[in-house]
């Protein structure tokens, strides 16, 4: 009973969290760029904003573009329930494993990219194409980091990969782990649609990708779809925190280590979105036809963290 | 590494709250109230040249520098209408303009505010009677409020945004 | 803490092989030689940690020239040459960016396989590191051959004796200090007999792509 | 179960015998359709009587063709595990073409329609029945020639006779192939039943085995449409009527791995490394090149067949990963690849059976197949378009559906090849682990354009802009394989233990396989991992569900205005301001055009006066595949160098004629007198 307690609390926490994320991120860019920017609970109000606004629908959608939002929100928030973002091991993790989470992601993305397509706007088009290209080339990258870190840890089921870091803490420094890491973090950018790969704040429709695809939504649609890239970015950063440094993960479930378990996975998120808020302050955006390029090296990564991982045996 | 000293050396450039400007304090304190609960303090705006010289575009985007910094208001723009909560229109309307302006606004969910930008939006300026023309903003969508100057400032700007976002 | 030598010998070739890939992911030739710098010191930390696990302290030694050669004298000459000719990047290799990196990844793999009987048989803490540091070594011969700029292939060339610097540490705990200064003696011989060349080949062409060079057949 | 075998033989043959009887087409179809569907039903019954009751079904006829051991059907269970595979399709195919061939009607003689149909579903089945050499051999040679036959249906339309061209030579340089295969295994055993065969294999030597696998993975491999045999199916496959299509991609070229299975597995039992090894590369260039030529395709229906290579691909992918698990010892591991293979091959029965119903019923709408006159089919033909997009998640791969599952065993049984010891396992595996997952990417990629270029957006033309829904006949037969898709994905855990008693007992796998999986969940070997397909489709359901609920009653505005789509602006939106099926697939173009090599063709006419007015401007682009161009094009034209040397000897005469008969006999006489000598 507690298991299902807690797996309903993490799924709450993914959804409540997610959009301070993307505000952290803002804000944190904002500083860099020496303004003072909007608070971190900015992405809460736009978010109710969008819920209490009209909708407006192309002339041309079908069901799908109504659908979609829902899909898309839904696949992410099915995905929180089997990632560790508190606690190991769910009493879902035989539900589905790494990969599953993978895959979920996946449909969400095919989804979004139909409803772009969906009301015949070139823009959609251009960025429904763009979306699944960058997705299918990180999706090597992704399977090959995932399973470097099957290798060391014998399953691809999420919590096993938690506890075996945790009960030998130098695997977590093995080369295998901090390369997948590297390929890993790449793919997080490309997938969450960041700089180098696609700028979130991006006014100019050519350049878009994300945005492209979301350029006809509205209102309450708009938000859930909002809602769930920020999910997405919290599970990849949940993911990146918690599958390589596991420390903090509560494996016991007592209310002290949940309590740890909070502030480390609080602590990990902002020192990665600081990472990220940083990255982009630092960096300009890739041509397009660069991202090729930048993810055949998370993809030389992987493939090198899998090969040192069978070095190591 | 040498970006990020330079960072830090120049510290934080957005002017404290307009100093100076007491008028627009007040009002940003007056309309907070409101203004939660209509767009819960967070704008978005779409810009729309509407056949502008381009003198108020430069202003508007003054809005986003760190020195005013209209995101600590929770005011930003954004790539479409239908993301939009408020047009920020400028420049007498031509003819060509003058469609795709009822279109934008037509693809703006409710509700929606209008604000115009510079003189020409207004009275078309110094185009008026031209034949390329078609009118001033409000004769082709319903204004919320109009904000003088050739080209206004970024100050003035921001007020009448907020002072759009109170008349609701 | 038995496993923490070979470990770190896996991350430092890791390391090692990564700052070679940088070749075929940048265009600009100072990110080659920055890259080229970051990898000799990498290259000569591990030494020194072989030294120190090995309890061999004539590799400190090796380690110490390395410093000075690889990551000083080396890179500063190198820096000198690519002022002289800085608009040249290395725009269109005959084999485009992803590819070439896929290809290094294949090539890694391809090390893997060849050099497997080889790891079996040795029996030193080091020799995970092996596979990597050939695979540096194919890596960089890749380089050589897909790159047009005479520039790049220089650093290319001394990726390759890195590489095989790599292997020698890794494999049989570095060969005697002799032997490794000779090396050193003949690579800076090297470097300097290709600046000349490169001089050359700008004075003659002005240009540094080796593309030009086909010219001469005519 | 003989009975329900006899009905099966009975069925078809009714349905063949009655079409051609028939008095109209109008009843030529539909008899046609029932026998088929009696057939199908009765041979599915079959398979699935036999994995119910585990009896062998032996019915042999030793007195008709009594000279090669007469003709004999025993199933065991890998030949109904392919027998109710073809079952399964067979019954939506047939519904679906009793409506789908009425546009035929009055154009093509429905009775031979009707009676080669009944003729192809009937050797199709059979195939996997055929206890000898004999049996295997007549069936499949009538299976490829009625559906050539097939493939020839529509005449008037100028490709499909080049098509017709490239199966018959392909499939009958396939059957030789075999042949040679079988009279190699043959030659030591008493007689050309499967079993004495496979007594006899074990006697052979390394050669000789090594060379019968080398025959029949060349031989069944041009059947399942391996690259770079794989030439036939972008071209047949289009041609032939829809159903049929369905049917060649969804179940005859799976026929091809039954037959490698039957050699490489059951008779030869399995072999050294490198036979796996082997697959595998096979599979893996199959899949990528597969998924990467269907993605430049413009040709729906040609998309489809270049993803069945795609799929066959990673089918063989997973055969191999068997294979070199065998060999390797690790059984658990075998059982766990071969059965995430033949898993993949169902599965990509159900939903390329139904991609390509869905693709016929395009057709049937708007009478084209290019996806760049298409577009905005959902509003017309709301029912097709469900059904192609529930096929269209299955083939990418997606939770909850059957694609899906398949796709993760796949992954699954990859993964404890990394762990491997042995020299080339582990780089073979990561790189078939990289593959594996290019490939699913790209067919998501494939198939949004798929699917959202034909039936989304506003139309490219005025045949799209009417096209109406498909009668009922066709609807029922897509919704079967639909359901088909849901189910095979829900019921991934008994599916998996059956198909564990299927490779049971062959070629040294235990007679009792490992449970892959307990209550709700797949698990494999050593709990590696663990996956519920159940469970991840009733959590999306549930959470869309509780979102969807969430929205409506949590005090969300409601408000919804329908408004023109936003263009920046401009007056008015035209269908040729949509990106095309070509514009989306542009980026993949240009990151993998080192592979494709695309040749560009740019001409642009300029005003008389100045160079300033442009006329007109025509962009060609066109992309020929290089194993076409590489291989094919100069194979064909040396035999037409050849032919035309030949018909030097063509003199009309019937003195030449028999001169030449004369001369081969003499020469034959003469080498038996020296061997005799």
């Amino acid at each position: 009973m507690v298991g299902y307690a807690l797996e309903a609390t993490q799924a709450a926490l993914a959804l409540g969290l997610a959009p301070g994320v993307v505000g952290l991120i803002r804000w944190m860019k904002a500083r860099l760029q020496n303004r003072r920017g909007a608070p971190v609970w900015q992405p809460y109000w736009e978010l109710a904003k969008l819920f209490q606004k009209e909708v407006v629908v192309s002339n041309n959608a079908s069901w799908l573009f109504h659908a979609a939002p829902f899909v898309v929100f839904a696949s992410v928030v099915t995905a929180t329930f089997l990632v560790p973002v508190l606690a190991v091991p769910l009493p879902f993790d035989g539900i589905g494993d790494l990969l599953v989470v993978v895959y979920l992601l996946l449909l969400g993305t095919f989804f979004l990219s139909l409803a772009g397509l969906d009301p015949g706007s070139p823009f959609g088009g251009m960025g429904a194409s763009r979306e699944m290209t960058v997705a299918a080339l990180a999706e090597p990258t992704v399977a090959l980091a995932i399973f470097a870190l099957a290798l060391g840890a014998g399953s691809t089921n999420l919590g096993q990969i938690v506890a075996r870091t945790m009960t030998q803490p130098g695997s977590a420094l093995s080369p295998g782990h901090l390369l997948a890491f590297g390929a890993l973090f790449i793919v997080t950018l490309a997938e969450t649609g960041r700089l180098p790969v696609d700028n979130p704040a991006t006014h100019l429709e050519l350049t878009m990708i994300h945005e492209a695809m979301v350029l006809e939504y509205s209102g309450r649609y708009l938000a859930l779809i909002e809602w769930a890239a920020a999910i997405k970015l919290l599970i990849f950063f949940s993911l990146l925190g918690n599958l390589f440094i596991p420390w903090g993960v509560s494996m016991a479930l007592t209310p002290a280590t949940l309590a740890i378990a909070a502030v480390s996975l609080l602590v990990k998120v902002v020192v990665l979105a600081a990472a990220v808020a940083v990255l982009e302050t630092r960096i300009a955006k890739l041509r397009l036809f660069r991202v090729p390029e930048l993810l055949s090296v998370s993809f030389v990564l992987a493939l090198l963290a899998v090969t040192s991982s069978f070095l190591l045996r | 590494m040498r970006l990020f000293s330079k960072i830090l050396q120049v510290g934080l450039a957005t002017e404290p709250l307009l100093a100076g400007d007491e008028d627009v304090v007040r009002l940003l304190h007056d309309v907070d109230a409101r203004a939660r609960r209509l767009f819960g303090r967070a704008l978005a705006i779409r810009e729309v040249d509407a056949g502008s010289c381009n003198g108020c575009e430069l202003e508007i985007s003054g809005l986003t520098s760190p020195v005013y910094d209209s995101e600590r208001f929770g005011v930003h723009f954004v790539a479409s209408p239908r993301h939009a909560d408020m047009l920020l229109v400028t420049g007498p309307v031509t003819r060509n303009m003058a469609v795709p302006l009822l279109k934008t606004y037509e693809a703006t969910p409710a509700p929606k505010l209008v604000v115009a930008i510079g003189d020409c939006a207004r009275s078309c300026g110094v185009f008026k009677g031209s034949y390329a023309v078609a009118g001033s903003v409000d004769q082709i969508i319903p204004v919320d409020v109009f904000v003088d100057g050739c080209p206004p400032e970024p100050a003035d700007i921001l007020r009448g945004i907020l002072a759009a976002v109170g008349r609701r | 803490m038995s496993s923490l030598f070979p470990q770190l010998c896996v991350l430092g070739s890791s390391l090692v092989l990564i700052f070679g890939l940088i070749l075929l992911w940048r265009r600009s030739v100072a990110a080659y030689i920055t890259a080229f710098r970051w990898q000799s010191l990498v290259l000569s930390a591990l030494t020194a940690i072989v030294a120190y696990f090995g309890d061999d302290p004539e590799l400190y030694w090796v380690a110490g020239v390395l410093v000075g050669l690889k990551v000083l004298v080396i890179p500063r000459l190198l820096r000198r040459m690519q002022r002289r000719f800085a608009p040249e990047r290395e725009l269109t290799p005959y084999v485009n960016t992803a590819t070439s990196l896929v290809i290094a990844g294949l090539l890694v793999l391809f090390a893997y396989a060849i050099t497997r009987p080889l790891v079996a048989l040795s029996q030193l803490p080091t020799r995970a590191g092996m596979p990597l540091a050939m695979g540096l070594v194919l890596v960089s011969l890749f380089v050589v051959i897909s790159r047009k700029k005479a520039l790049t292939q220089v650093v290319g060339f001394l990726m390759l004796e890195n590489g095989i610097a790599l292997l020698a540490v890794l494999g049989t705990y570095g060969i005697p200090l002799i032997v490794e200064l000779g090396v050193f003696l003949d690579l800076l011989m090297a470097f300097l007999v290709m600046q000349i060349f490169i001089y050359q080949i700008h004075e003659t062409f002005e240009s540094i792509d080796v593309e030009q060079l086909n010219r001469l057949r005519h | 179960m003989t009975l329900l075998f006899l009905l099966m033989l009975a069925g078809y043959a009714f349905g063949a015998v009655a079409a051609v009887l028939s008095p109209t087409d109008g009843v030529a179809r539909r008899v046609s359709a029932l026998g088929a569907v009696v057939g199908g039903g009765a041979g599915l019954g079959v398979a699935l009587a036999f994995f119910a009751l585990q009896v062998p079904l032996v019915v042999e006829v030793p007195a008709l063709l009594s000279v090669a051991d007469g003709l004999a059907f025993r199933l065991d269970a890998l030949g109904a595990f392919f027998l109710a595979l073809v079952g399964l399709v067979a019954v939506p195919c047939s519904l679906y073409g009793a409506g789908y061939s009425e546009a035929y009607d009055g154009r093509y003689s429905l009775r031979f329609l009707g009676a080669m149909l009944n003729l192809f579903l009937l050797t199709m089945s059979l195939v996997p029945c055929a206890g000898n050499v004999l049996t295997f051999l007549l069936m499949w040679e009538g299976m490829s020639l009625t559906s050539y036959f097939l493939v020839m249906t529509d005449t008037d339309e100028p490709d499909t006779i080049q098509a017709g061209a490239w199966y018959l030579a392909m499939t009958h340089g396939g059957l030789a192939l075999v042949l040679a295969a079988f009279l190699l295994l043959a030659g030591g055993a008493a007689t050309t039943a499967f079993a004495d065969l496979r007594t006899a294999a074990a006697t052979l030597s390394p050669a000789t085995r090594n060379a019968v696998f080398l025959l029949a993975v060349l031989g069944f491999g041009s059947k399942a449409g391996l690259i770079p045999l794989h030439v036939w199916l972008p071209r047949a496959h289009p041609a032939a009527p829809s159903h049929v299509s369905a049917l060649m991609s969804g179940v005859m070229i799976k026929l091809g791995v039954y037959g490698l299975l039957r050699v490489g597995l059951d008779l030869l039992g399995g072999g050294p490394a490198w036979w796996g090894a082997l697959l595998i590369v096979l599979g893996a260039v199959s899949a990528v090149l597969g998924v990467l030529y269907a993605l430049m395709e413009n040709d729906l229906k040609r998309l489809l067949a270049y993803s069945s290579v795609e799929n066959i691909g990673l089918v063989f992918i997973g055969v191999g990963a068997g294979f070199l698990f065998l060999s390797l010892g690790a059984i658990p591991a075998a059982t766990l690849a071969l059965s995430a293979g033949l898993y993949h091959a169902l599965n990509h029965a159900a939903f390329k059976g139904l991609l390509f119903l869905g693709a016929g019923s395009v057709l049937h709408a708007t009478h084209t197949r290019d996806m760049n006159r298409l577009g905005g089919l959902i509003r017309g033909m709301p029912w097709s378009a469900l059904f192609f997009l529930i096929g269209s998640l299955a083939i990418a791969g997606l939770p909850p559906l059957n694609g899906f599952v398949s796709e993760w065993l796949l992954f699954q049984s990859l993964l404890p090849g990394i762990g491997s010891s042995a020299t080339l396992v582990a780089p073979l595996m990561t790189l078939a682990v990289g593959i594996l997952a290019l490939t699913g990417g790209l067919a998501a990629a494939g198939f949004v354009k798929a699917f959202g270029i034909t039936f989304l957006a506003i139309p490219r033309s005025s045949a799209a802009e009417h096209a109406h829904e498909s009668p009922r006949s066709m609807r029922v037969g897509m919704g079967i394989l639909a359901v088909a898709c849901l189910g095979l994905g829900l019921a991934a855990v008994p599916i998996m233990s059956a198909l564990g008693t299927v490779l049971a007992g062959h070629a040294g796998l235990p007679a009792a396989a490992p449970p892959l999986g307990g209550g709700l969940s797949l698990t494999t070997p050593g709990t590696f991992a663990r996956m519920s397909p159940t469970l991840v489709a009733l959590g999306l359901v549930v959470v869309t569900a509780g979102v969807w609920l969430g929205v409506r009653f949590s005090g969300a505005a409601r408000g919804l205005r329908v408004g023109d789509t936003w263009g920046c602006g401009r007056i008015a939106q035209t269908a040729r301001m949509e990106y095309t099926s070509t514009a989306f697939a542009e980026p993949l173009r240009r990151v993998f055009a080192e592979l494709y090599r695309p040749t560009k063709d740019l001409s642009i006419d300029f005003h008389p006066d100045s160079r300033y007015f442009v006329q007109s401007i025509e962009y060609r682009s066109e992309i020929v595949p290089w194993v076409e161009r590489y291989l094919y094009a100069p194979v064909i034209e040396r035999v037409e160098r050849w032919a035309v040397r030949a018909r030097a000897i063509q003199s009309g005469s019937a003195h030449a004629y028999l001169t030449y008969l004369v001369i081969a006999l003499l020469g034959l006489l003469t080498i038996l007198l020296v061997r005799g000598a």
